[in-house]
């Protein structure tokens, strides 16, 4: 029964990444891509979980999502950075 | 069908309703700056919610290893509550330094 | 064995793919690139290939993208197609 | 008989190569040319008495492919030709020295590096117990002597090498090469033998076709309309168009088809489908054209050019008449055509050495003051025109005998009129360089023979050519065990 | 309906493959952008991975790690028959690890040669760049 | 040439999606590859190897020849962009200025030369320098170790769960990267310099090829740990579980410090200057 | 000791590679003597492995020798398998890596100084690559191994401080990349039907399924793979820049070998892995790719004769040489398969000692345009006897090498009735006549101006070094003793290899 129920919470879940990826891809800046992108990567943590407890193997899901929670932050980082180091928004 | 079944099923849902204003947000406010609102609140918001249930429904068969996979996901929110903070702090100082301005009510929508 | 998830995910997968390659901007394209490779890796979770999600996890959201990034950093974000 | 002896021949001039690169001073250079020469001719020499006696030596170098190792085979039709040409490579080589050392040439290590090459080849081809060894010797000899031909790094030497490169090299692969591969798949062999091995393998049309694609393909032997190379490869030293393109190269390239005629088709196939007359006619064809355009020539080294082309086509029309004297005369006339025309390079070369004329216009009134040179030159004349006290007569003699036993009276008709022809061109120069008035010689009194080096060696060929009237052994011996073997009478 | 289902479901892996495949093919083929045909191997090589592991997946198999007790650690402990059926095929995921990894190092590699080419030429545009060689 | 790529796309593409029409149906467990070798290395990889984790029995021993060249992969990817990016030599700017943290004081140095001794108290700037972004400093110092700290988790417990040394490796590396993002990518040197994580990128292939090589001094075949059952004392299956763990350990290092040389070749184009 | 020959074969490169890298941050003197050492260790271990091939008996185990990985059985495991196919290119690579190393060391230390260690690194990793996807048996292995030598090869190609060199490595990524996919891809679909990944135990299982479509895939697919990694013929754009404007210490290296060994890897998967019964028999592909390869030789020759220098020349003769390997190899009989393996040796080595003798000049000339020839065989004549020797094989003058090999492709094609691929040789062999004979008109004649009657306007002699002329001269030499072999390589070592498949 909770399984269904995870199920459905993450079909729910990717279709909200899909309004997010609406964003990501016609987002007119690129920091509203990088908006995009960072909402989906909270979301696919979320979902990695919710896998493995579908799968009933969340004990190996978990450092998963553990190292995407760690790491996804730093290609936003990196991408911010680009524009702090005076390079404009539009063209060079 | 037990107690701790439906209090994870309520705050799942409540985390999916965070994850679908962040969602709407993001789509649908006006520029920029207002759409790291969203981003920046209710995703972290929806994330808690919903690895909170996970790790609790995690909890149910209890044993030294589920309480030790319970503590990673909350580790996981701890990260995310360092982490996403800091990510959107850095967009918005991005943001500013490439000299985008906020929007102002009448303008067009970006 | 999620076929439901897996079919939605499968489509998002190729959406990001068209977006990436498509967009016109190369610092975007990088970006969209590192939500493909979210979406791989949640797709190779779902396929059970835990070891895969967990490298791709890690490349795509820790290194490759930055790799791109600081490629376009050192590059230029100008591109005509 | 299994013999070393061959490859010896082969390789001596070979090894010797190194050592003239190497050598310090241009008279060790030359001792050592020399040497390797005499040696060759005494390697060369050592085997005649077996060959005259039926035996054949061979020896197989490496298996390479199956049924066509690189191997070495000593029969009568090799033996002459080799002879033929180790003994005049001692010649020449004492000319050389007087040519190059009178004309202060530069490049003379390269030169004698090549022209050993050149010679080893030659002699590689004579050897040759297949299809393949021979091809190989060809190429190589095709290649080295190129910077022979080229020797003197000019304009004209550039434009002829080219042609020499484009006719030599375009026919042998474009044509003979595939030919022998057809041969290969045919028969699955390649080795020659007196009975031919293509006998049976193939329909006719396919025979025809290999027949053109070889006589045409070994461009080396000048058949038209593959004889634009010869003229133009004049340009080289005189002693490079004496032995290469009066003897080595040239008849490397009639070799080549006398053997291919004979060891690989049979001459009971070429009687079998007709094919000899269409050697014939092609030949025929070749001879009186060459002897046209002969006589228009003035440069003496371009007349030379055309007569050798006319002569050379003596050989393969001799062959293709199917006819065991026929085969004979073709056959000692490869033998008798060198030493005449070797005689008559010579001349030209050590009358430009004395005068730097070249043109035959030029040279009225020469024979007074070159009397032996132009004695020489007259010998090797008549040699070449048929006409005795010369050994030509001989050849020409037994080729006539072949038209007739081969009941082709076209071709004789064929041969008097290039004999004609012939003595129109050649005797007006010695008309002119002996007897015309004394007022219209152009040269001044201090025009005088050319340096002993130069002069020795053409005496000595013209006296060949007059004593092979007389005494044509070995070469007249071989020439019969050729016809006998070939024809299995 | 759901026959159609099923088979749908049984092809679409790979029609997906298919055509992520592609996508990657065209951005190499057709784009000019040095960076974009980057971008399109890296697309390219997923789809291929994305091949294998279709191929290992297995229906009502769990993940190819092997249950064993809490202790964890010895292999005393484990179960002592183990079914094929019950773990999925780990072969696949072992060759697109290589793969994955593979797939990185070229991109470090193709991006350092941009890099490369951007500091020679100052554009990234193939047909600038060729002329600008031309030119020179 | 977009033409031309349609058409080439179009045509592969109906190609290979006529070709899926034989494939066994997704998710078959009767189909030919679950059936002819995988189901060996479910059923015995545990007993041979001691490792629960199949991918990683797999990928460390059964297949371990792979792994040692995947690993040299990533060790060529970089040493290439070092070969191709790395500028040699000092940087082109002769003068610099330091600035003390605490007191504010600025220090010219020409020609570059390092501070000798206390050179954390100063940093550099120039006309490269970046923004100073306490935030962001701020997190990152303090998720770093415990990033660092995951990673080395995942390398040891490969055997039992997902990851193992190309994973940790690939975090160890990142928490570098995120170090160089954060604060500059001449800080992340200090920590790590180029000399350091050159040889340590070597020395991790070393130690996968070397315990290969150890193998096949003690007789047996390349990689075949089984053969270090006579060095440390246990059974062979044992062996073979500690040799994966040697190897992994080696993957780690290799990829650690290979991707940290990437990153800091191609974000500095070579002059090792002003990361990202 | 013998029977860890394989092992040694890669291992030992393997490991003098990670020590070079170490040495190049240590002691930079260090890298040459290491890499020497190493290769030659591979030199000794390939040699002796065709010395033990050669004396297997065939009919006892297939005349293989094996070696498993980790110890593990193949299908399970790694294996190697070593018959005298691969023993063959094993010597060839080997012994060609090894004169090349030494030939260049001069240039390299000039060249590259500063990044000597990363150099040399790279070098003996691309040679390990090489090795081991001849020697390798299982299908993925061989894929990774692939990427080995790709990735090295971008390297060193773009590192020629040519202007248009990294331009031409980048566009060798993509291709290499997607050829290298391509190749991956047809594993899996092999994979995915057979449920193996070890060549043998593929061969075993595929009879049965010979009218599967997915099998008709793989083929196809695992060919266009290695075809784009070869530079077939309508694959081949990215070949020529690549290997034009690589350092001449790379193109030397690399153009013999690349090319080489993905012919082998294209004839290991016909005849072994997919068996010539289903390469020519169920598939009716083999007379359009022999005349795809008929196109690739002619057009080959054809931009030959269009290249504005020296190595773009060479590089379009490979492209044509890679038509040889191919069509002969799809000939569908005994004499084309053979003329294609013995062309895999005799290419690598003409190929190696041409590109030699350039490399030679542009490290004395500091050119390879066609006016930096001039007048270059006084000037070098010891690199030009090795130029024209390799020229001469390449050709097909024999009794050079590469006379034999066209020998029997040319009577392949003659066997097999297909008289467009016989017409392509000799056609492709008078280009590449007029070809060379351009070069060596240039050098022979000198500069322009010299037009009186004695010959050029004297040029004094400079040699490059003499550890530079003598491996040019060995390999020259190399081709003649090959060429006069030639029976010998046959009978024994290749002949064997198509007898054990089922073809004739």
């Amino acid at each position: 029964m909770m399984d269904r129920f995870f199920l459905y919470c993450a079909i729910y879940l990717s279709f909200l990444m899909l309004l997010s990826l609406y964003r990501a891809i016609l987002g007119p800046t690129v920091l509203d891509r990088l908006i995009g992108a960072n909402a989906i990567g909270s979301k696919t943590a979320v979902l990695l979980i919710l896998i493995g407890l579908i799968y009933h193997r969340v004990d190996m899901f978990v450092d998963i999502a553990l190292a995407y929670a760690m790491l996804n932050f730093i290609a936003v980082l990196a991408a911010s950075r680009y524009f702090q180091k005076r390079k404009g928004l539009f063209g060079e | 069908m037990d107690i701790v079944d439906i209090a994870v099923a309520v705050m799942v849902v409540c985390g999916l309703i965070f994850f679908t204003g962040g969602a709407v947000g993001i789509l649908r406010f006006p520029d920029f700056y207002s759409r790291l609102h969203p981003a920046g609140k209710l995703d972290t918001g929806g994330s808690f919610f919903m690895l909170g249930a996970l790790a609790l429904f995690n909890l149910e068969a209890f044993s030294l290893q589920t309480l030790l996979v319970s503590l990673k996901i909350l580790l996981i929110v701890v990260f995310v509550f360092l982490s996403s903070p800091t990510a959107i702090h850095g967009i918005v100082d991005a943001g500013v330094r490439a000299g985008l301005s906020p929007w102002t009510k009448g303008e067009k929508r970006r | 064995m999620l076929w439901q998830l897996d079919l939605v995910i499968l489509t998002l997968v190729v959406a990001t793919a068209i977006g990436a390659v498509a967009i016109k901007d190369l610092l975007g394209s990088a970006i969209l690139f590192g939500a493909y490779s979210f979406m791989m890796c949640l797709l190779w979770a779902i396929m059970g290939a835990v070891d895969v999600a967990f490298t791709e996890a890690s490349v795509g959201a820790g290194v490759s993208t930055v790799f791109f990034v600081a490629a376009v950093f050192r590059t230029t974000r100008r591109t005509k197609d | 008989m299994i013999s070393i002896k061959p490859l010896l021949a082969v390789l001596v001039s070979l090894l010797v190569v190194p050592i003239l690169v190497s050598s310090r001073t241009p008279n060790v250079r030359e001792a050592w040319t020399f040497a390797a020469a005499s040696a060759k001719f005494l390697i060369v020499v050592s085997m005649v008495p077996a060959v005259l006696r039926g035996e054949q030596l061979v020896y197989t170098v490496a298996q390479v492919i199956p049924g066509a190792p690189i191997a070495f085979r000593v029969d009568p039709l090799g033996m002459l030709f080799a002879l033929v040409a180790s003994s005049l490579w001692i010649v020449t080589t004492a000319y050389s020295i007087g040519y190059m050392r009178g004309l202060g040439e530069h490049g003379q290590t390269r030169y004698f590096c090549f022209f050993a090459i050149a010679l080893s080849s030659t002699i590689g081809v004579a050897f040759s117990a297949n299809l393949l060894t021979l091809y190989l010797f060809y190429e190589i000899l095709s290649l080295a002597t190129y910077p022979l031909v080229t020797h003197h790094q000019d304009a004209e030497a550039r434009v002829s090498g080219r042609k020499y490169l484009v006719y030599i090299l375009g026919t042998s692969i474009g044509l003979v090469l595939p030919a022998m591969l057809i041969c290969y798949h045919l028969s699955g062999t390649l080795a020659f033998s007196d009975q031919g091995f293509l006998a049976g393998t193939g329909p006719p049309q396919l025979m025809t076709i290999l027949l053109f694609m070889f006589v045409f393909g070994f461009a080396k032997a000048a058949i038209l309309p593959f004889h634009g190379w010869l003229p133009a490869a004049m340009v080289a030293p005189t002693p490079v168009s004496a032995l290469l393109h009066a003897v080595a190269v040239v008849k490397v390239g009639v070799f080549s088809i006398v053997r291919v005629l004979t060891g690989v088709f049979g001459i009971e196939l070429l009687s079998w489908l007709n094919l000899g007359t269409i050697v014939c006619v092609i030949a025929s064809c070749t001879i009186l054209i060459a002897s046209l355009i002969a006589l228009s020539q003035d440069n003496l080294k371009r007349l030379l050019a055309f007569s050798t082309i006319g002569q050379l086509s003596y050989i393969i029309l001799g062959v293709g008449l199917l006819s065991p004297k026929g085969i004979t005369g073709g056959v000692l006339h490869i033998a008798m055509h060198a030493f005449g025309k070797i005689t008559l390079f010579f001349c030209a070369g050590a009358i430009f050495v004395a005068t730097g004329k070249r043109n035959i216009s030029e040279m009225v009134g020469i024979g007074r003051r070159m009397p032996v040179t132009m004695t020489a030159f007259f010998i090797g004349a008549l040699s070449i025109t048929g006409l005795p006290p010369a050994g030509g007569f001989l050849s020409k003699w037994y080729l006539g005998l072949g038209t007739l036993q081969a009941d082709q009276i076209t071709m004789l008709v064929v041969l008097l009129v290039s004999s004609l022809l012939n003595a129109a061109y050649f005797m007006p120069i010695v008309y002119r360089a002996f007897f015309c008035p004394a007022e219209m010689a152009m040269f001044e009194n201090r025009v005088q023979e050319a340096p002993a080096f130069c002069v020795v060696p053409l005496v000595l060929t013209a006296l060949i050519s007059i004593i092979l009237l007389f005494y044509p052994e070995p070469f007249f011996s071989l020439a019969r065990l050729v016809a006998q073997g070939v024809t299995g009478g | 309906m759901s026959e159609i289902i099923s088979s749908v479901v049984a092809h679409y892996n790979y029609w997906i493959y298919i055509a992520l495949m592609m996508i990657g093919l065209y951005a190499v083929i057709g784009k000019k952008n040095l960076i974009k045909k980057i971008i399109g191997v890296n697309i390219f090589q997923t789809a291929i991975i994305l091949f294998y592991v279709s191929i290992g997946a297995k229906k009502g198999a769990t993940i190819p790690i092997i249950h064993h007790g809490p202790g964890g650690g010895h292999h005393e402990t484990t179960a002592s028959v183990i079914e094929a059926s019950q773990y999925m095929n780990p072969l696949p995921h072992v060759l697109m690890l290589t793969a994955i990894v593979v797939a990185v190092a070229t991109l470090g590699v193709a991006l350092a040669l941009a890099i490369k080419v951007y500091n020679q030429y100052g554009t990234l545009e193939e047909d600038e760049i060729l002329s600008r060689i031309r030119v020179r | 040439m977009k033409f031309l790529g349609i058409i080439v796309v179009v045509i592969t593409g109906a190609l290979l999606v006529y070709t899926t029409g034989d494939f066994p149906s997704w998710s078959d467990p009767a189909s030919p590859a679950s059936t002819h070798v995988s189901p060996h290395y479910i059923e015995k990889g545990m007993h041979e190897t001691a490792a629960p984790n199949i991918v990683t029995a797999v990928l460390a021993d059964y297949r371990g020849f792979d792994t040692l060249f995947e690993t040299t992969v990533v060790f060529c990817a970089g040493v290439v962009c070092f070969f191709l990016l790395r500028i040699p030599g000092r940087s082109p700017f002769t003068e610099c200025q330091y600035r003390h943290k605490a007191t504010g004081i600025t220090v010219r140095v020409k020609h570059d030369r390092k501070m000798s001794g206390s050179f954390g108290e100063f940093e550099r700037i120039d006309t490269l320098w970046t923004p100073h972004d306490l935030i962001i400093q701020t997190a990152c110092r303090i998720l770093i170790p415990f990033i660092q700290l995951f990673a080395l988790y995942v390398i040891a417990h490969g055997h039992h769960s997902p990851g193992g040394g190309f994973q940790g490796g690939v975090i160890l590396g990142a928490s570098i990267i995120l170090l160089a993002i954060s604060h500059d990518l001449r800080t992340a040197l200090d920590r790590l310099g180029e000399k350091a994580h050159a040889i340590l990128c070597s020395v991790g292939v070393l130690v996968y090829a070397g315990t290969g090589a150890v193998c096949m001094v003690l007789g047996f075949n390349f990689l075949d740990y089984g053969a270090l059952a006579r060095i440390l004392h246990v059974d062979p299956v044992m062996a073979r579980s500690h040799g994966i763990l040697v190897v992994e350990v080696g993957v780690g290092l290799a990829v650690m410090a290979a991707l940290i040389w990437i990153y800091s070749n191609v974000s500095s184009r070579g002059n090792y200057d002003e990361g990202l | 000791m013998s029977s860890q020959y394989p092992g040694l074969l890669i291992i030992v490169p393997l490991l003098s590679a990670l020590l070079i890298s170490v040495a190049g941050w240590v002691n930079k003197r260090l890298c040459f003597p290491i890499a020497v050492v190493g290769l030659s260790v591979a030199l000794y271990a390939s040699i002796g492995l065709l010395l033990r091939v050669l004396a297997a008996d065939p009919a006892l185990d297939g005349g293989v020798v094996l070696y498993r990985l980790g110890g593990w059985d193949p299908p399970w495991g790694i294996a190697y398998y070593v018959d005298r196919l691969n023993a063959l290119v094993l010597v060839v690579v080997s012994v060609s890596a090894l004169l090349n190393l030494i030939a260049t060391k001069n240039d390299v230390r000039e060249s590259f100084s500063t990044k000597i260690g990363a150099f040399y690194t790279l070098y003996i990793l691309l040679v390990t690559g090489l090795l081991g996807i001849t020697v390798t048996g299982d299908a993925f292995n061989l894929y990774v191994l692939l990427e080995i030598t790709a990735l090295t090869g971008y390297g060193l190609i773009a590192m020629g401080g040519e202007y248009r060199a990294p331009l031409a490595s980048l566009n060798y990524v993509y291709m290499g990349t997607i050829g290298a996919c391509f190749y991956l891809l047809g594993v899996g679909y092999l994979y995915m039907i057979t449920g193996s990944l070890n060549m043998a135990d593929i061969a075993s299982i595929l009879p049965g399924l010979y009218d599967s479509k997915v099998v008709l895939a793989a083929f196809v697919i695992c060919m266009v793979g290695v075809w784009l990694k070869m530079g077939f013929f309508p694959l081949h754009a990215w070949l020529p820049n690549a290997y034009t404007y690589a350092p001449s210490a790379v193109s030397s290296l690399i153009a013999p070998l690349m090319t080489k060994v993905m012919i082998y890897v294209m004839i290991r998967l016909m005849l072994t892995v997919f068996t010539p019964e289903f390469t020519f028999s169920v598939l009716a592909l083999q007379t359009s790719v022999v005349w795809l390869a008929v196109i690739a030789i002619v057009m080959g020759s054809i931009l030959a004769l269009g290249a504005p220098d020296v190595k773009k020349m060479l590089t379009y003769i490979i492209v044509a040489e890679v038509g040889y390997m191919v069509g002969g190899a799809w000939l569908g009989n005994r004499a084309g398969m053979t003329g294609s393996i013995l062309h895999i040796a005799n290419d690598a080595l003409m190929t190696l000692c041409v590109f030699l003798a350039v490399g030679n000049v542009v490290y004395r000339v500091k050119g390879y345009g066609f006016d930096d020839l001039r007048g270059i065989f006084v000037k070098m004549p010891f690199t030009m006897i090795g130029f024209v020797a390799g020229a001469f094989s390449i050709i097909g003058v024999p009794p050079t090498c590469g006379f034999f090999s066209k020998w029997y492709l040319i009577s392949g094609g003659i066997e097999a009735g297909h008289y467009g691929f016989v017409a392509a040789l000799v056609f492709s062999s008078l280009i590449n006549a007029v070809l060379f004979f351009k070069l060596i008109e240039v050098g022979y004649y000198g500069s322009e101006d010299a037009h009186h009657h004695h010959g050029t306007t004297p040029v004094s002699m400079a040699e490059a070094p003499v550890s530079m002329v003598v491996p040019l001269l060995i390999v020259a030499g190399g081709l003649i003793a090959v060429g006069l072999y030639t029976g010998d390589i046959v009978a024994r070592i290749i002949d064997p290899v198509i007898a054990q498949t089922i073809m004739d």
